[in-house]
């Protein structure tokens, strides 16, 4: 075979290319904190009701003594429940972590502006982990394609700090 | 083969299309790609676009709120939606009447709607627009919307018959927050 | 081997090389004499462009955007 | 003598696939102007919002999936039958597999249109992604299952008039314009058999009612299966494009035959087993496989950047033999005066930028900040609707007068056209990227929302709005232009012997010079099944071993 060359250079630096993306994702996978979310479980999405998603919203709990929240939340056909009607209250600083899933059709639940950004499936549920660093109110958009409304599905999450965090709107 | 040699209008236009269809593009580009350093890297601490730009919000109505609070027949809004199928969209109207014990008639009228595409569907061609009853009263109404269009205002008026005297008074009632649903029938 | 150009056209101008028959080719460049010199400086402006880029995408622009999924 | 002259028969189905290409992207574009208008805010008066998915429903599948197969079609004819010179085997044949795909493409787009008529039960505003449980009329899912059918078909013709050829000719090395035709397709069969799965064995009964719940991850990951491979599907006849007949059209030679070979092969190898980059945002697959889905898509980045070198190179060594000189000025010797040539070159100059946020697209966690926002619109506007689109636009300017048997008309419009693409798309896909870092999403109508603002990293809203629609605006003009000196050509141009210079030259590193193993289809391809096997045999079996249609959803019109 006849590689000129330059172009056999070439072929080498496409291959330190790849291999550097290669590392730089698993750096910022393993020492950044930068995680995509896995395989959690499966769930009826004909029957919600008996599940925790059927009473969606934060839940308070400990986990190796700390203070940390739970969110419930369904994605439907065109809102967040909770999200839309009224907004997710968080405090800053603080472990949360958001279970998403969906009785109807696709949703996707996106935190505008940040990396938080999932799809809800019926069927599964989502499941992910983080920290907001700062007090501030963040849209949430559906960005799956969902139906005639789509672009009406909207949401909001209330960042607030820890001594103003109400705990008489979180659910048992 | 492609005509003889290019002559100089050719040139002269390949001049002109390589500087607006090439130039411009690779300037785009440079400036994004200067901005996108500028700000993140030398004008970190700075906060862009501060949040503080309150936009006025103009508070609109919603489920549970008050119409008409300043008259003595006032009405309640318990029923508030835009409900959404493949082939169709119903905005639904839910008003409870406040006052239970007055007997006098009492004429609850949608006289038009604003919608986003900022068409007004007027209440009057259609009977379902207008909704009478007597006091207590519970009334619903559902209204076909343009496809894909929500309102954004409602003009509502009630009558109130007092022995022969009626009075009517219209509202204006910027809605905000319509929750859209999809119609599960 | 088959020749897909001779099939298609120049059956009668078989002597030349295409390259001596169009005019707008000056001289013809062969295989031994070329050193894409042009092409390897364009890829590596390209590769350093992308380099780059990509180092700030991801530690500025996307490691900078927290909150992040962390687990 | 040109190719109609030599081969009518073949002419007339190349310019029958050619037809139906040709009015999809009209339809498609004109949607996509509308989009582009109404998505803006700058005039929502054509359709209202719940049209829009409708229209946008209609964009994607009119253009994504028919135009290019439909195109490509007509271009896999022309090349199959030019470098092994031969007429289609069997006229009927041919004709049956055209007519399938024409009546599917007809059944799908009624379903489509359907949308728009009031009241009307046959919708399909489903996107081009259909995932259930939204749910299309069956006319929809049928109509796109015989479009496949007729493409394997197709297929099956190309392969046909390769073994005749080969019968014939036991000794010698595929043409090269086979080997890229017969190549592509194989990675076709490869990664429909997700899409066949997914459709017939799925959807139509789903949709016809036979069965009530659907899982809604099933679909979507066998849709994966087949949905990145389908961007290679378009992309590899471009790159066919840029091997075969850009080297020429710059006054060169390509670079080198092996190259070319080798490329297509690592294509038909990995363009499949990556389909979960599509999915790194969801639930339901675990990590190690969406690893391993990242590992094979940045390998795939070698064949593309070989690509970038090769196409380069050939295009070099026209400029030099053109009389340029140094580093880099002998691209100002290269024929930027020449429609076919300046479509080609800006659709590949846009294809590496297109390219750049592809590797942010496709390396796992990077993705979130991106992920269904319209950052991805503006990434595949660069790839597929420009790197594909415009090298097709381009190379009908070059065909369009072998299968004719005329002149190319209006050459001055022809020549604006590919200038006019670039700089709208310029425009268009800059500000979709930087929206898209916003956060703001993909397909939806309107993207604003009542309870908070997008904050861009530089710039404005307004600003990046205006960007789109202007982009948009100048996108369809180019589209009109194209479309005009394709109709006046066709029905008007002057009728001459040698409308164009059909004539491809040898590679400058020849087949002499290419190992023999690397035509060697069955290898490769059972090495492409096995590929895929490993990537998905596993995830696929974890879904379904709980039941195929479990957990199950029930259906939602759309």
């Amino acid at each position: 075979m006849h590689i000129h060359k330059f172009e056999q250079f070439w072929i080498k630096l496409s291959f330190v290319l790849i291999a550097f993306f290669v590392a730089t994702v698993v750096y910022g996978f393993v020492a950044m904190d930068l995680k995509v979310i896995g395989d959690h479980a499966t769930i009826d999405p004909q029957n919600l009701a008996d599940t925790k998603f059927g009473n969606p919203g934060v839940r308070e709990v400990t986990r190796n003594g700390q203070t940390e929240y739970e969110v419930y939340v369904q994605t439907i056909q065109f809102a967040f429940n909770p999200g839309t009607a009224q907004p997710i209250e968080v405090p800053v600083d603080t472990r949360v972590t958001f279970y998403i899933t969906s009785p109807d059709v696709l949703h996707g639940f996106d935190v505008a502006g940040t990396n938080l950004n999932t799809m809800a499936i019926p069927g599964q549920v989502a499941k992910f982990t983080t920290i907001f660093p700062e007090v501030r109110e963040y849209g949430i958009v559906c960005n799956e394609y969902c139906g005639p409304a789509h672009h009406v599905m909207e949401g909001k999450i209330k960042v607030v700090p820890k001594s103003e965090f109400d705990k008489s709107n979180l659910v048992e | 083969m492609y005509e003889e040699k290019s002559d100089n209008s050719t040139k002269k236009l390949v001049k002109i299309l390589v500087i607006v269809g090439i130039g411009i593009p690779v300037l785009v580009e440079l400036m994004t790609l200067f901005n996108l350093i500028n700000v993140q890297i030398f004008e970190d601490e700075k906060d862009v676009n501060s949040n503080d730009t309150n936009v006025t919000e103009v508070r609109g109505f919603g489920e549970g709120d008050t119409l008409f609070a300043n008259q003595e027949s006032a009405v309640l809004i318990d029923q508030l939606r835009v409900k959404v199928s493949a082939q169709e969209w119903r905005f639904a109207l839910g008003i409870t009447s406040m006052d239970s014990t007055s007997q006098e008639k009492l004429q609850i009228r949608v006289d038009s709607l604003r919608l986003q595409s900022k068409k007004i569907l007027l209440g009057i061609d259609s009977s379902s627009w207008e909704v009478r009853q007597t006091v207590p009263a519970q009334i619903y109404g559902e209204w076909a919307l343009p496809n894909g269009d929500i309102p954004t205002k409602l003009f509502v008026s009630i009558e109130q018959q007092e022995a022969d005297s009626t009075t009517r008074v219209s509202q204006e009632i910027p809605l905000h927050k319509i929750p859209v649903r999809y119609n599960q029938e | 081997m088959p020749d897909e150009a001779s099939k298609s056209t120049n059956s009668n101008e078989s002597g030349k090389s295409w390259e001596e028959q169009d005019p707008d080719i000056v001289r013809e460049v062969t295989i031994d004499e070329y050193k894409p010199y042009g092409t390897l400086t364009l890829t590596l402006i390209y590769f350093a462009i992308v380099a780059l880029m990509w180092v700030f995408m991801y530690f500025v622009e996307f490691a900078g955007n927290a909150p992040s999924i962390i687990e | 003598m040109t190719f109609i002259h030599k081969y009518p028969k073949a002419a007339k189905v190349a310019k029958a696939n050619f037809i139906v290409a040709f009015i999809a992207l009209a339809i498609g574009g004109f949607f996509g102007f509308v989009q582009a208008l109404h998505r803006t805010n700058v005039f929502r008066g054509f359709f209202n919002s719940g049209e829009y998915y409708t229209l946008l429903t209609g964009h994607g599948v009119l253009l994504a999936l028919i135009f290019t197969t439909f195109f490509i079609a007509g271009l896999f004819v022309w090349g199959v039958t030019r470098s092994l010179d031969r007429e289609p085997e069997n006229l009927a044949y041919t004709w049956s597999w055209f007519w399938l795909m024409t009546i599917g493409t007809i059944m799908a787009t009624v379903a489509i249109l359907g949308g728009l008529v009031p009241d009307s039960s046959i919708r399909a505003a489903v996107l081009y992604t259909f995932y259930p449980p939204l749910q299309a009329h069956p006319l929809f899912y049928i109509g796109l299952a015989l479009v496949v059918v007729g493409s394997w078909m197709a297929g099956a013709d190309w392969f046909w008039s390769y073994r005749k050829w080969r019968g014939e000719n036991p000794n010698e090395r595929i043409p090269i314009l086979s080997f890229m035709t017969l190549f592509t397709m194989l990675m076709w069969y490869v990664c429909t058999i997700g899409l066949a799965l997914e459709v017939v064995g799925l959807l139509i009964p789903w949709s016809l009612g036979l069965v009530t719940e659907i899982e809604p991850l099933l679909p979507r990951t066998l849709f994966w299966f087949f949905g990145h491979a389908v961007v290679y599907f378009w992309l590899l006849p471009a790159y066919y494009v840029w091997y075969a007949i850009l080297p020429k059209l710059s006054g060169g030679r390509l670079f080198s035959d092996s190259m070319t070979r080798i490329v297509f092969i690592i294509f038909l190898l990995l363009s499949t087993p990556v389909g979960y980059h599509h999915q790194y945002a969801d639930p339901g697959i675990s990590v190690g496989f969406k690893f391993y889905a990242m590992a094979s898509t940045l390998l795939l980045l070698l064949p593309s950047l070989i690509t970038l070198f090769t196409v380069v190179a050939s295009m070099e060594h026209g400029a030099r033999q053109r009389g340029g000189k140094g580093y880099l000025k002998w691209i100002g010797k290269l024929p930027w005066d020449r429609p076919a040539f300046v479509g080609c070159a800006l659709a590949g100059i846009m294809f590496a930028a297109g390219g750049f946020s592809g590797m942010i697209n496709a390396s796992m966690n990077i993705n979130l900040l991106i992920h269904n926002t319209i950052w991805v619109p503006g990434h595949f506007h660069l790839t597929v609707g420009t790197a594909v689109a415009l090298t097709f636009m381009a190379i009908t300017y070059w065909l369009l007068p072998q299968l004719t048997g005329r002149k190319l008309k209006h050459k001055t419009l022809a020549l604006i056209q590919p200038y006019a693409w670039f700089l709208g798309m310029t425009l268009m896909s800059n500000a979709m990227h930087r929206a898209g870092l916003a956060g703001v999403p993909r397909r939806t109508a309107e993207p604003e929302y009542m309870g908070f603002e997008f904050e861009p990293i530089f710039g404005t809203m307004t600003e990046m709005k205006w960007q789109i629609a202007i982009g948009g605006t100048i996108l369809t003009i180019s589209l009109i232009l194209f479309l005009w000196v394709v109709v006046a050509s066709w029905l008007a141009g002057e009728k001459s012997d040698k409308p164009v210079d059909d004539h491809i030259p040898e590679p400058l590193s020849g087949v002499e010079h290419t190992p023999a193993i690397l035509d060697n289809m069955k290898l490769w391809f059972t090495l492409a099944l096995v590929l895929v096997i490993l990537a998905y045999a596993f995830p696929l079996w974890e879904m379904v071993a709980d039941g195929i249609f479990s957990p199950g959803a029930l259906p939602r019109p759309s």
